[in-house]
Order: structure tokens, then C-alpha cells, then sequence
């Protein structure tokens, strides 16, 4: 386990506020769409996870890749998918990232370097394993990172994939955001360890434990894990603890989520704290986090309008994309 | 069967009126009185939400977190635990979520769970009633929504089960509890809250292998199971107004199968079509329809068709969803196109 | 498809005699060679033993352990990485050292190698060749003898290769490796060492989708594919002895089917058995049978019939595996039924 | 990890060797009547293995629960499978234990416990998390044995049964018989930790390394792990270290096993070690062991000679044991 305190620069922390200011405010849109029942379908909030993925944005290179999960619109929008896109795919129109055909729980934008949605728990640990031994032989200097939850930690693929990754020494960084639920049963009901960071003992590789809500430890983190793979000093095992403020999916009622737990957690928000911490600091003045606040809403706005207004597949695009030619179906 | 209760006939007609989750919760709930064997692990199935869809609700808080047993995210670890409690003297009823997550302990169900019995000798058995849900037409996109029926029908070993009513629910879902072969017990849940029926109290049992004549007709036959049985009905109505009568054969079990129901209908109104949600290209469809010709050649009055899920993954969007799944348009279309 | 030479007509005779093992292994000598994206990787592939069976000989230590893989016992992490690397560069071939254990990976292949073209609407594909090997016959029991091609046909995304001769399956092998969508690519072991013929040198490539027409007749059409068109070929000089001239067509490729060629063979001779290893219960004779109905309906001289193994799993003693396997005088027997 | 060190009685001793003994003689016996041409197929010597299960054959009830894989000879034998109806499911003949359907990749013996042969790596895990789940609702003391090999320990099973049998405190013993070889690789070369017992750490699992070869230290570590087992304390993982003296599968030329490593382990041969000790210590005469084993060698000779004359099933018989009743196949 690695200890992790050092200082980061204030550029560093604008950049991860600015990131996770967006997730915050894209989710918040979200779910007040829904709400207002201009939107169904079903939605995972990440909110409460922004400055993980925030904090990964500020020491990943565009070219580097991403893995995500259902729960992976942080994760999207903090390696950058473009959110007229991604809105759009969410929406299920034709001018989708995937055209309307993967939707939420499978969103790939290859541009943005977001190669993997997945919306099986743990699957997309070997693949980013595949990933990033892709970049190695391809000696292309790129790096995997694999978000995935707690939950997954406890099923088969984890498993492999940590072994394999460490075997070969891939440039990967495997991200437990450990949010502290899984779907509605508490993490430590289903482990039988107390930290999932303790597990990269099996497999002799580096392992952090950190407060994922704090951008400093998180950011050191990320760097560490994200420079060792670059460096060819192969994977790590992040924990990354957090909460998730909205439950499982739209719609949960959270009763199985202690008032108590739930409310200390939605009153230490992170994105909050973050940005109280760099007007106190004098990082920020109050004008400028709300002129950044004031570009991310327009850009927020206008992906939903053009999202709203974009036109939704024709029924003839249902058989496209199957196969590389045009092989009857 | 351990457990044996006084059984209800489920032709009797009950007077409540019940949704198929019910009718499901309250089989488990009897199962679960009746024999100290019978227990279910699966994922987040404790109360108080009692699975993601509630088919569990209260069945922790009444019979307790060890026969109403939550499990890690582990698919293989709950599949393999129920094989080796049922080889030694449980009943267990796994949950697997949702059906696409079978992919992820097909080992175990296939080369241990439908094996066991058979390469035992005899020895030992495998009475598991592996329980998931599924279905498209929700939204829920190419991971969350297949029907994968056929390669378990393409399994020796398994009984693969896929009722459409509450009261076919609730007597199809305790003789699988209590038969002592591994069943895999399909939901679909569209039907969990969209349909609702009479559903007798108390056990009753409704036998594996014996189809529904859920219309009598003479013109057609349309076999169907699960929610297609309903789309069905709904087209039979739709063409008795033009004077074409259809029958509509609900099959309930694929393995075992009634067969004799289904080509004694056949060759009644030499005519058929199938329909199924999953996808056409080896459906469970291809088998009846080469079965009904093997048996019925040169008595048909026209092919038999099948009426299914295009050749693809399932798509996110509604539009090329509704694209992707058989409909009742489709189903029609096929009907007369037959005449 | 990202690398080509010069290809050769693999119709051409080569005066050279190989083992189906020879070829498979020159057909990966050659992608190795042709293009850097290609790498195998799986279980105990090195030299010295170049696989369980050996089909990997010499390449490891010609090309190294970073091209010629080794790994873990770990399918789900094979399969998973083969994707990951295909999706961004690499076309992979992941070995599964037997077919029983693709279900141990079933997840990775079904729900992610057949669908990620379609879920990122054509931005990522999966260009992989899953070889394995599988075949019952060979007392190795109900695990490790399965023929599994039935659910994977039913997979929409992935194409489904079974060769039968040595030129066969390694301008087969070929194509699949640079073709751009998953492939699984299976190999019935009996037919490694069993079955020589003349194999062209060189690199060349035949078409996916393309079935072979291993003998012309005009009596009765015999379809199968692997092991079985030996089988076939066989009867089908037994047959000739008493004047029924039967076709044999060799399907080669599931998916892509060669429908054309098959409704033609069948609409010649009005008489079609179907012949596959896998169980009959939903195997892929079943669509096939249900095809040429629909599209036949009305031009046969017979029932469509299937010859295929019983609907148990696979028993280790001899003649019980005898009894369950489709055999020579079966498909003999049942081409003497239509008559 | 526990360390393992105190004595055991001569009594325990004995046993331990009366049953490895009888292990390597049928052994001996197997391979010769293959070499002789009078039997075919696979055949998984496990010579070099006997001291493991011979330990826990020392420990067990007669009702406890072993499960094993195909290199499962020695743990058939040693659970007390009858030599006469296993020897004749080996050459698939209608009077095995499994009417020659199973053969030896899949015996099952109920009467004697032998509850699981499993061909595929790993999957014998999770169902031996089951019986000992069985054994706790049933509140029967039963204890079930998992026996598998180093390669097991890299594929997702493991860790998903040891994670559930550690979280439900269940009866169990993991037995990875390390004989260093998964088929023609080295284990080191597939395996990121350098030892397998190290991975109990991420379940919290009572875990030993032990020599497998070492009756002393082996039979206190099954002890340990089965009183442990029977006295409610949850799961064991023991790693004992072994080696195989015939390769993967009779024909193995072996010739990816160093000459060297391969004599020094059979110049070791912990069968004749233990019967030399037993000498040397007085515990036995050379009289005593003589007879021990010519009673082995009847009883082998009688098994080889039933199974070799027993009829072969009919052929009608392949269509029966599908399903419990006679449904239409
Ligand atoms: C293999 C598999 N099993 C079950 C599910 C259903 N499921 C979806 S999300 C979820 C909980 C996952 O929890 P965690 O890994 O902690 O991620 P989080 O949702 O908290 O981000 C489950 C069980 C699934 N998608 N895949
Ligand atoms: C899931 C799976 N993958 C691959 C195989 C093929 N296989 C059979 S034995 C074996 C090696 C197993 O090694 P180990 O676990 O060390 O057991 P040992 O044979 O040494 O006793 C392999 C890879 C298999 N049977 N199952
Ligand atoms: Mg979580
Ligand atoms: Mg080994």
C-alpha cells in the first residue's frame, strides 16, 4: 500500500473542480429531465463519484483509454466524450456516439478514447486487461484505466484480470470506486475482506487505498498508478472509497440506505467542499467558479437541446452494424 | 418430490385476481413453508426490497437471511452453491438477475448442473430450480434483454420452463421447485406487472410437458410461450373478425415438450405459425418447425412459418427496438399470408 | 481486412499431402508472418509442446512468447483480453483448449465479442478468431466433448467456421484471422490426424459463406459440416453401389450460411438428410431443416430428416458413446427411408 | 498462516501410509495395464500426490464430503472409494461406480463420500462451497474437502467460492495440490504471487503452506483445518506442495520438466520415505509392511480382474439417467 499526502498544484485542482463541476451539474440536469418526464429509460447517478474520474482527467492523455460500467456517465464526460453525443445516445437518437443502438449502459466513443461501456459487472476488467496489452505491443505508450464497483470485486473476472494484468505487467490501472453499495446490499455484506485493496496482495500489485472524495489524495493516486504504467512499472489496484448519493438507479427508494450515512455523505459533497476550498484557498474568486459554472450550463443546455431535438434512428438501422459486410442476416 | 401438499386444481377458478410477481412471491412462499430443504440465494433478494423487481418482498423478513440467502455479485459461486447443496439433500432456487448473466456461470449449468445426474450414474441429482428474468422491449439494450431459451433447450439435462399467466406462474413454478431435475425457470418481465389473473390459493402443481390450449380454433395454429402467448391472442381476436379462426397452443415447458398437443393441433388446422422473442436463426422455433414437418409432411396446407427477433443484438433505441421484436403486426401479416 | 498477399486458388492441386494439423498450424505460421497485429495467446501454446495437441509446433519459438502467448488457466481473461486488444489494433487469436470450456468465457464471447460492433453503432469491432477443438468419439467423457456450434449460431455478431479437410480448414483459417468480426473457428480433433489431403503452399483464402460441394448427385441431397461430410462421403459410395447417386454438400461456414447453394442442391434432388455431431434437440439441423421447408414448401419427395447424436449428454464407455453418436449406418438407414 | 509443527502418533502414521501405499501400488498397476495394451484412454497418474489425501483420509469421517478433479485417483482411493466397481467405471465397464458413464473424469462414489470429479479447472470450487453449505443447513457436522491443482487457483471460481465460503463461515477445506505443473507449464509462469496460500489474505481465510509431501506436517495442517471446519471456524485454504512423477497424462514425454527437478522428486518418492521412516523409527517391521502390502496387492489384483471382467453396458443404457423419470428424450 502506498501512502499518499503530497500536495498538488492549484491549475491541478481548478482542472479536477472544473471536471467534476460538470459531472455534477450534467447529472443534475439529468435527473430534473426525467423528472419533468421529458426523458425515461433508466439512469444511474454517479453523483457523489465526480472527483474520482476528475482526478484521473487531469493525468490521463487524450489517447489514453477508458473502461466503464452502467454507472459510467462521470467517467464519460471526464475523459471528455463530446456531451452533444453522449446525450444523445442517452436519449437513444441517431446522432448518438452509437447511434442510438448501445445507449447508456454501453457507450463507446473512440475519438474521446472512452473504448468501453460495459453493463455486465466485472466483464470489463479482462478487456481492459486486452487493452492495455494492446498498447504494449503495440508500444503506443497508452494506458488502460478500469473503473468498475465494490460489488465487482468479488466476482470471477476481477480475479483473472488482476492476475493476468500483474503476470504481464500491463499498463493498466484497475479503479474500484468503491461507493459502498451494491445495487442495494452494503459492500461489506458481500466481502470477505474488509478493503478491496488488500486483494492485489494475490497478485503481488501495487494497491492504494484512498478517500476518492478527496482530490488531493485522489489526484496523487492517479498519478502514481497512472505514471507507473506509463513507465512500464506495470498495474495497480485502486480503491477509491465514495458514495453514491442517488442510490442504484432512477427511482430508488433508498431504504435500505441508513438517514444518518446518507445525509453526512450528501453533506460532505465533494464537489461542494472542493469548490469552497479554492475560493477559501484564493485559488478562485467567486466571479471565476461562477463564470466556469456559467460555461459548463450552456454547454449542458445546449447538449440536451440538441439532443431533445435530434431525430431518433429510422427502424431500417436496426440491422446495420452486425457485421462488417453486408452478410444476410 | 419430498414435499408433497394437498394440491389445488388450477382449473378451478379463483376469485382473486392476481400479477404474475405475485403469483410467483407467493409459490416461493409456499415452497419455502412446506420443505426445510427449499432455499434461494441470489443477488440483493433480501427485504426490504426483496429483489430489484420485489419478487422476493417479505420472504427474508418471515423465513430469515439463511433460506432467503443474499449472495455477492458472483455468479458462479451461486450457481456451483446450489449444485452442491441440491447433490446433497437441499432444494435450492438460485436467482440469476437477469438472464444475460447466466453467460457468466454457463459452465456450471451446463457441464455440471445438466450433467450430474447422468454422469453420476444415477448417483446423484440436481434438483435446482434456477430462477432469471428477461425480455426485451424495455430499454435496457443488448446486455439485459435476450432470450436465450434455445441453447438451454440444446442442453440434455435441463428442463427449461417460460410461463405467460399468474396462475401458470405460480403451479409451473412449484412443480419445478419440487421436481427433481434442474429447471431453469424463465420470467419475463413484461409480464411481471402487465398481465393479471385468476390465481388459485394454496399448492398447486401444474405438470412440466403439458401444453395450454389457450384458444381453440381450426384455421391455424399459433404455438407460442411466454409474452408472446398474449400477442397471440390478441392477433387470434384481431383475425376471428375476418373469419379466420386460430388456436392458440401456449407450450409452458420446451423440455420437456408436449408434442403430441402440438401436432395433433397441427394436423387439425394444417396450419402454423410460431412465434418467439428470441432471435430467428436456431431459435427454439427452428425445432418445432422441423419437428412439425417431419411429422406432418405432405399434410400441411401451407409452410410453417416462424415469427421472431431479427438476427441482431438488441438495440437500445425504441424505434429499432420495436424493429428487432416480433410483433403483432408481424405475427398477423403471417397468419394471412398463409391463406 | 488489413493485410493481404498474393493468394493462391486453393482449387489448384498441390501435390503436397498434409494432416489437418499441419495445415492449421501453416495457416497460423502464415498470419503470424504476414501481419504484426496477429498474435495467438492461450493455454500451454509454447514450445516445446506447441499445445495439447500440437498444433502451435515451432511457433512460439519462432516468433516468441509475446506473439505466441501463454497464459494462465483463465478463459474468461483469454477471451476478454483477445477482445480488449481486437477492439483497439490487435487481431487476436485466443485458443480455448477445449470447447466445453468456452462456457467458463461464455459472457465474454456472447455478450461483448458478438455485440460490440453493434452496441458502439460500428465504432469498435471485434476482429478475433476463438479457435478450439471438440468432438465426441474419443472416451474423453460429458466435459470434454461437446459440439457447441448450435447456441454460438444463435449469437447474432459472430460467424461460425467448421472445416472438415486439410485445404479446407487452412484457407478457412485463414480468412477468419483477417476477417473483421469474431469467429469462432472449430476444430473436431478426430479429423486432426485421421483425415490427409493435398494442401496448397502458401498463403491462401476461401470465402466464409461458401459451402463445398464434396460430390455431386441428383437423388438426395446430404448436408453436414466437420467430422460428419467424411461420414457422409462414406454412405454416399455405399448408396452409389445400389444406385442412389447422393450430393454431399459441406457447409463449411454456419454463419455466413450458403443458403443459395443449399436450397438449389435440395431443389434438385427433392430429398435431404441432414447430418451433424451435436445433439438433435435445437442443433443447427434444425434450422436448417426448418429453412428448406419454408423455403421448399410444397417440391419435396420426403420428409426432411436429421441424423445427429441423442439428447444426453456424452457417455465415457464406448458403446454408449457409440449409441449416442450419429453414425455411418444411420445416416444410411435414414437416406434408405426416403425411398 | 499457521505454522505447523508438533508430532503424531504411530497409529496416524500408519494409516497415512497403508493408504498412500495402496495409492502408488494401483498406481504401479494402472499404468502397467496400460503399457501392456490391455486398456486405452486418459489416464492422470497422481504418483508423488498419495501423502494428501492419505493425511486427510487420517482426519476425515466416513461421511464427509471429498470433491475432486481428474488427476483424482488418489483422492478416490483415499476417501475409500471400493477398489472394484472404481477400477471398473475407470475401464467404463456397467458395474462401475457410475455404469461407465461417467469414466474417470467424473466418479462419483455417494456411499463413501466422493461427491464430485470435476474436468473442468476450478469448478469443483463453488460446488464444494454448496455442500458445505448443505452440510451447515443441515446442521449434519459434515466437512467437505475441495482438492484441486496450482493452475485452479488463476481462474474466477476460486476466488468466488473462497470469497463466499469465507463470508458464510462455511464447513470447507481448499486443497490445492501443488504439484508445480498446470499440464505443460510451470505454475510460477502463470501466477503473479509466488505462493497460492498468500491469496487467503484477500478472504480472510485461515490459510497454510505446507510441504503436501511430509506426512507429519501435512496431517497436522488437515487437522487443523477439519477440526477447525467441524467446530463452526469457517474455511481453510491449505496449499500443499507436491509434485507429479508422470506428467500431465500418460504419454507425456515431459520434456518441458527439467531432468533434474523431475529425479531429485523421485529420489524423494514420500511414499517409500514414509515406509522407510516407519522402519527405521520401529513403528513397522519389514515383515509388518511386506504384509500390509501383499494385502494391497490382493485387493488391487481382485479390483483390476473384477473391472476386467465385467460386461460392458448395453447400449440401451445411454438414454436412461437423463432426467429422473422416463420423459420422451
Ligand atoms: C454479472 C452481473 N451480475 C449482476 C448484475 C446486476 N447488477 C447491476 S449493477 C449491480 C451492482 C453493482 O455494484 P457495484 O459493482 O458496487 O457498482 P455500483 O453500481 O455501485 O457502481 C448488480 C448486481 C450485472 N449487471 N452483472
Ligand atoms: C476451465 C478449463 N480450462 C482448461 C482445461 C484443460 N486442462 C486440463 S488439466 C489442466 C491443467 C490443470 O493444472 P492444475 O490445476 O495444476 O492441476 P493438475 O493437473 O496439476 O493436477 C488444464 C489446463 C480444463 N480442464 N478446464
Ligand atoms: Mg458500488
Ligand atoms: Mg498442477
Amino acid at each position: 500500500m502506498t501512502a499518499v499526502q503530497s500536495r498538488v498544484s492549484p491549475d491541478v485542482l481548478v482542472k479536477i473542480f472544473t471536471t467534476a463541476a460538470k459531472i455534477k451539474m450534467y447529472d443534475e440536469t439529468y435527473r430534473a429531465t426525467m423528472r419533468a418526464g421529458k426523458i425515461g429509460g433508466m439512469y444511474y447517478s454517479a453523483r457523489g463519484q465526480e472527483i474520482i474520474p476528475s482526478s484521473f482527467s487531469a493525468v490521463l492523455e487524450p489517447s489514453d483509454y477508458v473502461l466503464t460500467i452502467y454507472r459510467g456517465i462521470h467517467d464519460q464526460i471526464a475523459k471528455g466524450v463530446p456531451l452533444n453525443t453522449l446525450t444523445a445516445e442517452f436519449f437513444g437518437r441517431a446522432t448518438g456516439s452509437c447511434k442510438g443502438k448501445g445507449g447508456p449502459m454501453h457507450v463507446t466513443d473512440v475519438a474521446s478514447g472512452l473504448i468501453l461501456t460495459t453493463g455486465v459487472v466485472g466483464s470489463g476488467l479482462p478487456i481492459g486487461v486486452g487493452v492495455a496489452l494492446s498498447a504494449k505491443m503495440r508500444k503506443s505508450g497508452q494506458v488502460a484505466i478500469v473503473n468498475f464497483g465494490d460489488g465487482a470485486s468479488n466476482i470471477g473476472a476481477f480475479h483473472e484480470a488482476l492476475n493476468m494484468a500483474a503476470l504481464w505487467e500491463l499498463p493498466v490501472v484497475f479503479v474500484c470506486q468503491n461507493n459502498q453499495y451494491a445495487e442495494y446490499t452494503k459492500y461489506s455484506l458481500g466481502m470477505s475482506v474488509d478493503q478491496i485493496s488488500k486483494r492485489g496482495a494475490a497478485y503481488t500489485m501495487r494497491s492504494i487505498h484512498v478517500d476518492g472524495n478527496d482530490p488531493e489524495a485522489m489526484y496523487e493516486a492517479a498519478k502514481t498508478a497512472v505514471d507507473a504504467a506509463r513507465a512500464g512499472e506495470g498495474p495497480t489496484l485502486i480503491e477509491a472509497m465514495t458514495y453514491r448519493f442517488y442510490g442504484h438507479v432512477m427511482g430508488d427508494m433508498m431504504k435500505y440506505m441508513p438517514d444518518d450515512e446518507l445525509e453526512a455523505a450528501r453533506a460532505a459533497d465533494p464537489v461542494l467542499k472542493l469548490r469552497a476550498d479554492l475560493i477559501a484557498a484564493g485559488t478562485l474568486t467567486d466571479e471565476q467558479v461562477t463564470q466556469i459554472e456559467a460555461g459548463l450550463r450552456t454547454e449542458i443546455d445546449e447538449a440536451f437541446e440538441y439532443a431533445m431535438s435530434s431525430p431518433l434512428p429510422d427502424a431500417s438501422d436496426a440491422t446495420t452494424d452486425v457485421y462488417a459486410e453486408g452478410i444476410a442476416l | 418430490m419430498t414435499a408433497q401438499s394437498e394440491v389445488i386444481d388450477p382449473e378451478v377458478k379463483s376469485e382473486r385476481i392476481l400479477t404474475q410477481i405475485q403469483a410467483i412471491n407467493e409459490a416461493l412462499d409456499i415452497a419455502l413453508g412446506l420443505d426445510e430443504t427449499v432455499f434461494e440465494l441470489g443477488e440483493d433478494i433480501q427485504d426490504p426490497g426483496g429483489g430489484g423487481f420485489g419478487v422476493h418482498k417479505g420472504l427474508s423478513t418471515k423465513y430469515g437471511l439463511d433460506r432467503v440467502r443474499p449472495t455477492p455479485i458472483t455468479e458462479q459461486a451461486i450457481m456451483g452453491a446450489a449444485i452442491g447443496a441440491a447433490i446433497t439433500g437441499m432444494r435450492p432456487i438460485p436467482e440469476i438477475m437477469l438472464m444475460n448473466f447466466m453467460a457468466v456461470c454457463q459452465d456450471q449449468l451446463i457441464n455440471h448442473a445438466a450433467k450430474l445426474r447422468y454422469m453420476s450414474g444415477g448417483q446423484t441429482h440436481v434438483p435446482v430450480t434456477v430462477r432469471t428474468t428477461t425480455g426485451a422491449g424495455g430499454g435496457f439494450g443488448a446486455q439485459h434483454s435476450d432470450m436465450l431459451e434455445g441453447p438451454l433447450v440444446h442442453t440434455p439435462g435441463l428442463k427449461v420452463v417460460i410461463p405467460s399467466t399468474p396462475a401458470d406462474a405460480k403451479g409451473l413454478l412449484l412443480t419445478s421447485i419440487f421436481d427433481d431435475d434442474p429447471v431453469v425457470f424463465i420470467e419475463m418481465h413484461h409480464l411481471y406487472f402487465s398481465i393479471s389473473g385468476h390465481v388459485p390459493e394454496g399448492d398447486y402443481r401444474i405438470p412440466l410437458g403439458k401444453a395450454r390450449l389457450a384458444r381453440e380454433g381450426s384455421d391455424v395454429t399459433l404455438i407460442s410461450w411466454g409474452r408472446q402467448v398474449h400477442d397471440c391472442m390478441a392477433v387470434a381476436d384481431t383475425l376471428a373478425a375476418d373469419g379466420i379462426n386460430a388456436e392458440v397452443l401456449d407450450l409452458r415447458s420446451l423440455v420437456p415438450l408436449d408434442t403430441e398437443a402440438m401436432l395433433a393441433s397441427v394436423a387439425k388446422t394444417r396450419r402454423v405459425v410460431i412465434v418467439h422473442e428470441a432471435v430467428r436463426r436456431n431459435g427454439f422455433g427452428a425445432e418445432l418447425a422441423a419437428t412439425i414437418n417431419e411429422e406432418l409432411f405432405g399434410q400441411l396446407a401451407a409452410p410453417v412459418r416462424r415469427v421472431a427477433a431479427a438476427n441482431t443484438p438488441v438495440p437500445y433505441s425504441a424505434p429499432l427496438e420495436a424493429a428487432y421484436m416480433p410483433s403483432k403486426a408481424d405475427i398477423e401479416a403471417t397468419v394471412r399470408g398463409l391463406f
